[in-house]
């Protein structure tokens, strides 16, 4: 069967035709149409969506909601995401990162998929038609999804609250060694009083680190107050070995970067 | 840039019009408007594409072939196996009398590393031919596999090529080149100390922007014209006549601006399979390596090991050198004897030592056929040598610098391959980087010359 | 955390040409009837620039300025025979061919030259600028353009030349090895300056002093290109280049430029390139291969720099952060 | 195979084709236009090569259906040069000796392009980040980078 695409005015549209086999859902085209250059030939029907609720950003207050559709390019130029804007610009180059979408970087495997280590650390919820998922839910089980992804939702971190930290052995542009994203709160007295941490590359897709999350709390972001954190860091991980990187390497690294985040 | 003009003044003359100016290049204005035609610019009516087969197994025996499901996928032309190639074992360097031929250009009976062509598909779009490539079927017996240098010579590893019978090339001079100049173990006997050491790398790509590829135009009088990226035209021309069994005279080969070579684009690999392709179907074909498959199937520079044993005086002297190199060819020669037997003249680096033992070795393992890249035969082995001069100098408490000096080679000095020294230039070499990275060594290193001694 | 500095130093040299000689290189020259010149190759342009040196080559030699000149190449119907560009044979082997054919073809049109000024050709020279003029009498001259008219279409004679380029090809002896394998050799010594993180392996080289020896800059700026993009190459080789990252197994090997690691533009060493000329005996105007060899000396300049830096010792290609971490802790007794 | 149409502006021009859908704006340009200044360096968007501008963004033509592209205003690296004057981006490149076999030179132009029309006085750090989707194997990218920053200079100095 030869490769087709099909568009659709309405996500419900396009999720109808997405039952059929041998479809998938075309985003910026970065994974979906390389792997028909590939010469993946189990897919021949892409569907897409043109439904412009899918690349809307809408900020009301601290509340974000980002459209699936929406580019790396646009979240990094939008002036109320400042704060990620580090994040959507350690997703490829320039020209990728107008094409890359949210939506697509949910399902980006390892060693991609670095401004979804930023949305598990925002602990952002994923709509579907069907409704919204937990984005630590949704991740867990990607593979079953067949309901397109139309948005991405989160509260925007306090001021100075997000941070994000991505290791690649090439620059600017390389793909990641690991990459970090930590939302912490902390007390007048310095003392972190909430921290989520997402890790990527850290296992098949982005994961929490939350024996480092809970050692965090109460904690001072000294070299001594980290010390626990960075000791549970790796708790949990199963690093992905892969031209770039071994398990092992990222392993041994990921309490190094980890603390030079929190200190940074 | 800067040309320091101070140094070999004596031996030159500065008196040129267009030598030594720095015209712009002509090639350039095409460059920067996207008018230089590379070879996959040329595009014609009819034109197939071919898409190969691959094995997915690094050494197995093939029971069976089946293509009838792909010839019968819609928009295929033509689905070749290794019967119809003419000459379908092949080695490039036959053409210098390196054989013996080793090589298929379709697998016949056996596969040996993965990813070896096996079954080539003409389709009118190459969404066509990878769908009916998919629906090739090979049925495999999996054999074992070898992939480190050390088992692979080990007695009773598996055969990787049988056309040569043992997992190493067969020089006239046996199972390695060999250089021997002087007496080397008197030389270590006699060494205040004594260092060997072990290095070793890895394959690596060339990495071309443009990925090898052709395009064939059949020309309608049983010419064919083949529009190439290779580095070498007659080279190839002469090897597709012979894979083909089809006079030299019905091939016409087109080259022009390539899109990178490196080294990538020496062995005959697209060429006679499209070129077949065309005269087997009457259509231009176009045959372009994916990038995976430049990656990870076209030949990379060759994984070597290199193990260096050196006899040193305190003074500095190096009075012995014995390496031992080893290519690892992976499961066909391409390059690799001519690589290995390349090192075997370059060692021991340039450096004037009155003892010296040499073995290359050309090693068959099951893995991709390495073949020539940039620095072919040499840059890995100076890699080692040159740590290997490093660990000597502070072995004897030495500058690395003022180290190389005394052993540097110059005018007249017998190398190990009993050529006299000529031309040379890396005492002066070594000044000028003392100078410009402010590395001071000794006033008497500053005044040495390449020059021979006493002239 | 600590980075760490670290210099190194090689040197090596390169032979010119296919190893053993035996590669023969063939070039044909003709002026058009106006006084330009073609030079008739089939070599190959690996983006080296070849077509550009072949002309300024033939414009030397011939003595016109370079724009009278132009390369056809890479076509087996109208090129004669070339070895192929590799072994940094291009320049020197393609450049003594076209230099041959081009002295030929040059002998042709004093000549003509010679008929049209009535004195005798031995007496003439060329002022690169398109004219020939009587040595010592430069008054007396003839425009390159009016000999070409006249060889066409009044004397009957084809200002072209033929030339072949061919080492003889040697044979290794066999016990002992004896054999000659170039004619000429390039030189080069490099410093490299790196810092290393030791808590994570990661190497960053700072500069790179390079000095070539190349027996002649044919064209300065197309040398500058190739050595200081060869420069990179030789880092690049260093700490990241491999297809088999995990060799010999031959798992997780590339398959892209994301996965293949080579320095980006962000990953720079700050470059220097000296260049010492040392012209070659059998070299077109001396010239030497500079191509290949300009890869090389970074590569243990980079390795003895890292230990010079923190004093551990990869001595397997690619230097990568995981061998340094690994062989930093061996170093500090910790279980790896 | 059923065609679609697609139209679209190209360097000033407009193009109408029936392709084949699911065509790559790559080949749709390369194969039906007739405009081969991008190049096909790897269909997987790793190296740049085919870079375009679509509607004033830097895009991967490898990577772009073609029929995505309907009512687009597309430039390429061939559409710079207007009534033979080269662009001074392209005029830069040559001048600094920035391309060598000259496969990735569209694409970084096209690239660089982009970034001179939104930073017309870019740092080195800007041209970097710019160039950083472009593969090169020949010139180690420091000419390109200087090529870059000459053709900034060379704009601004034309504009005062």
């Amino acid at each position: 069967m030869a490769l087709a695409l099909q568009t659709f005015s309405t996500v419900k549209d396009a999720n109808a035709a997405l039952k059929a086999a041998g479809t998938r859902y075309l985003g910026g085209g970065t994974l979906v149409v390389r792997a028909a250059n590939e010469g993946d030939v189990s897919v021949s029907s892409l569907i897409r969506s043109t439904e412009p609720v899918l690349s809307a950003i809408t900020v009301s207050g601290s509340e974000v909601h980002i459209g699936a559709s929406v580019t790396m390019a646009a979240i990094a130029r939008h002036p109320d995401l400042a704060a990620l804007s580090g994040a959507a610009r350690a997703v490829g180059g320039p020209a990728i990162r107008n094409m890359a979408t949210v939506g697509g970087n949910l399902f980006a495997p390892a060693p991609y998929g670095d401004f979804t280590v930023a949305l598990l650390a925002l602990d952002a919820s994923v709509s579907t038609d069907g409704g919204d998922l937990p984005i630590e839910t949704f991740l867990a089980k990607r593979e079953s999804h067949h309901a397109i992804v139309t948005a991405v939702g989160f509260s925007l971190p306090v001021d100075g609250g997000f941070r994000f930290l991505k290791v690649s052995r090439v620059k600017p542009k390389g793909v990641s060694v690991l990459s970090i994203a930590a939302v912490l709160e902390q007390a007048p007295d310095g003392t972190v009083s909430s921290a989520r941490i997402a890790l990527g590359c850290m296992a098949d897709r982005s994961m929490r680190a939350k024996a480092a999350e809970k050692a965090l709390l109460g904690r001072k972001l000294t070299s001594d107050g980290i010390a626990p954190a960075l000791a549970a860091a790796s708790d949990g991980t199963s690093p992905v070995t892969d031209p770039i990187a071994s398990a092992w390497y990222r392993n041994e690294v990921l309490s190094v970067h980890l603390g030079r985040l929190l200190l940074g | 840039m800067e040309l320091r003009k101070s140094y070999f003044a004596d031996q030159r003359k500065d008196d040129l019009h267009e030598i030594g100016q720095p015209r712009p290049r002509s090639d350039s204005p095409g460059h920067v408007t996207g008018k230089t035609a590379y070879f996959a610019d040329r595009n014609f009516p009819g034109m197939v594409h071919l898409k190969m087969v691959r094995s997915p197994h690094h050494h197995a025996r093939i029971r069976s072939i089946d293509i009838s499901e792909a010839e019968k996928h819609p928009g295929v032309v033509k689905v070749l196996t290794a019967k119809d190639v003419p000459h379908n074992v092949y080695t490039i360097l036959i053409l210098i009398q390196i054989g013996p031929e080793d090589e298929t250009v379709l697998a016949d009976g056996k596969v040996r590393w993965k990813g070896e062509a096996v079954v080539a598909v003409l389709a009118e779009t190459e969404r066509a031919a990878q769908e009916a490539a998919a629906k090739v079927k090979v049925d495999y017996e999996v054999l074992p596999a070898v992939f480190d240098m050390e088992e692979a010579l080990k007695p009773g590893a598996p055969i990787v090529n049988e056309y040569h019978g043992q997992n190493y090339y067969l020089y006239d001079s046996g199972e390695c080149r060999k250089v021997r100049f002087g007496d080397v173990e008197a030389g270590f006997a006699g060494a205040d100390h004594v260092l060997e050491q072990t290095y070793q790398s890895s394959p690596i790509e060339h990495a071309p922007t443009e990925t090898t590829g052709c395009v064939v135009a059949p020309e309608g009088n049983d010419r064919f014209t083949c529009y190439t990226n290779t580095q070498a035209m007659f080279f190839t021309l002469d090897n597709t006549s012979i894979i083909l069994q089809m006079p030299g005279n019905k091939l016409h080969f087109v080259g022009g601006t390539v899109g990178g070579g490196f080294g990538g684009k020496v062995d005959v690999i697209v060429e006679p399979i499209a070129i077949l392709g065309a005269k087997l179907t009457g259509h231009p074909v176009s045959f372009i390596y994916s990038r995976e498959e430049e990656m990870q199937i076209s030949s990379p520079r060759a994984a070597e090991k290199v193990v260096i044993k050196d006899g040193v005086m305190k003074d500095g002297r190096i009075v012995a050198r014995k390496v031992t190199g080893y290519t690892d060819a992976g499961a066909y020669s391409r390059h690799s004897p001519y690589g290995a037997q390349k090192g075997a003249g370059h060692y021991p680096g340039p450096y004037t030592i009155p003892n010296v033992w040499i073995d290359t070795y050309c090693v068959y393992t099951n893995r991709t056929p390495s073949s020539a890249m940039r620095g072919f035969g040499v840059t890995i082995g100076d890699f080692a040598l040159e740590v290997q001069m490093d660990k000597l100098a502070r072995l004897i408490g030495m500058d690395p610098l003022e180290f190389r000096f005394i052993n540097a080679y110059r005018d007249g000095d017998m190398k190990a391959h009993r050529q006299p020294t000529e031309g040379a230039a890396l005492i002066e070499c070594m000044q000028e980087a003392s100078r410009a990275a402010n590395w001071p060594v000794a006033e008497k290193y500053l005044a040495m010359s390449s020059y021979a001694k006493g002239a | 955390m600590a980075i760490r500095r670290g210099r190194g130093v090689a040197a090596i040299n390169y032979p010119t040409g296919m190893n053993l000689g035996g590669d023969p290189t063939q070039a044909l020259v003709h002026s058009t009837p106006t006084g330009n010149f073609m030079v008739t190759l089939s070599s190959v342009d690996l983006g080296q620039g070849m077509k550009q040196i072949m002309a300024q080559i033939c414009a030397e030699t011939i003595g016109v300025p370079t724009d009278r000149v132009v390369v056809d190449t890479a076509d087996t119907d109208t090129g004669p025979h070339c070895m192929g560009t590799f072994a940094s044979r291009g320049t020197h082997r393609a450049g003594n061919a076209v230099i041959q054919a081009a002295r030929e073809a040059r002998q042709v049109m004093l000549e003509v030259a010679a008929e049209e000024l009535e004195v005798n050709a031995s007496d003439l020279e060329t002022d690169g600028l398109g004219n020939i003029l009587v040595k010592g009498a430069p008054q007396k001259s003839i425009s390159i353009f009016d000999v070409a008219l006249s060889a066409h279409f009044k004397r009957g004679r084809s200002i072209s030349g033929r030339g072949m380029f061919l080492i003889p090809r040697s044979y290794p002896e066999k016990e002992t090895g004896a054999m000659k394998p170039s004619t000429c050799y390039a030189h080069a010594c490099t410093v490299a300056e790196v810092e290393v993180d030791d808590e994570t392996g990661e190497v960053t080289v700072l500069t790179v002093k390079n000095v070539f020896e190349i027996g002649r800059a044919l064209n300065p700026k197309m040398v500058e290109q190739q050595l200081v993009g060869g420069s990179w190459m030789g880092i690049s080789h260093a700490l990241y280049e491999t297809t088999e990252p995990y060799y010999p197994s031959r798992d997780h090997g590339g398959t892209d430029f994301n996965q293949y690691l080579m320095p980006g533009p962000g990953d720079l060493a700050q470059t220097e390139i000296i260049v010492l000329e040392r012209p070659s005996a059998d070299g077109p105007y001396g010239a030497k291969g500079p191509g290949e060899m300009c890869a090389n000396p970074q590569i243990p300049a980079v390795a003895n720099a890292v230990f010079d830096a923190v004093g551990v010792r990869i001595d397997t290609l690619p230097i990568t952060p995981e061998r340094i971490l690994r062989a930093l802790k061996a170093q500090a007794g910790a279980p790896n | 195979m059923a065609k679609v149409p697609v139209q679209f502006t190209l360097n000033g021009a407009e193009k109408a084709e029936f392709i084949d859908s699911g065509t790559t704006l790559l080949h749709a340009l390369r194969d039906k236009i007739g405009d081969t200044s991008p190049k096909g360096g790897c269909h997987q968007g790793t190296c740049g090569a085919c870079s375009v501008i679509i509607d004033g963004e830097l895009r991967l033509s490898c990577l772009t259906l073609a029929e995505t592209c309907n009512g687009a205003t597309i430039t390429t690296t061939s559409g710079l040069s207007e009534g033979g004057v080269l662009h001074p981006l392209q005029r830069a490149f040559l001048d600094a000796f920035a391309t060598q076999c000259g496969f990735c030179t569209p694409g970084m132009i096209m690239a660089a392009k982009v970034l001179l029309d939104h930073t017309p006085n870019p740092s080195r750090e800007d041209v970097v980040e710019a160039l950083s989707g472009n593969i090169c194997r020949c010139t180690g990218y420091e000419p390109i980078i200087q090529a870059v920053l000459t053709a900034a200079r060379s704009n601004s100095q034309h504009a005062a």
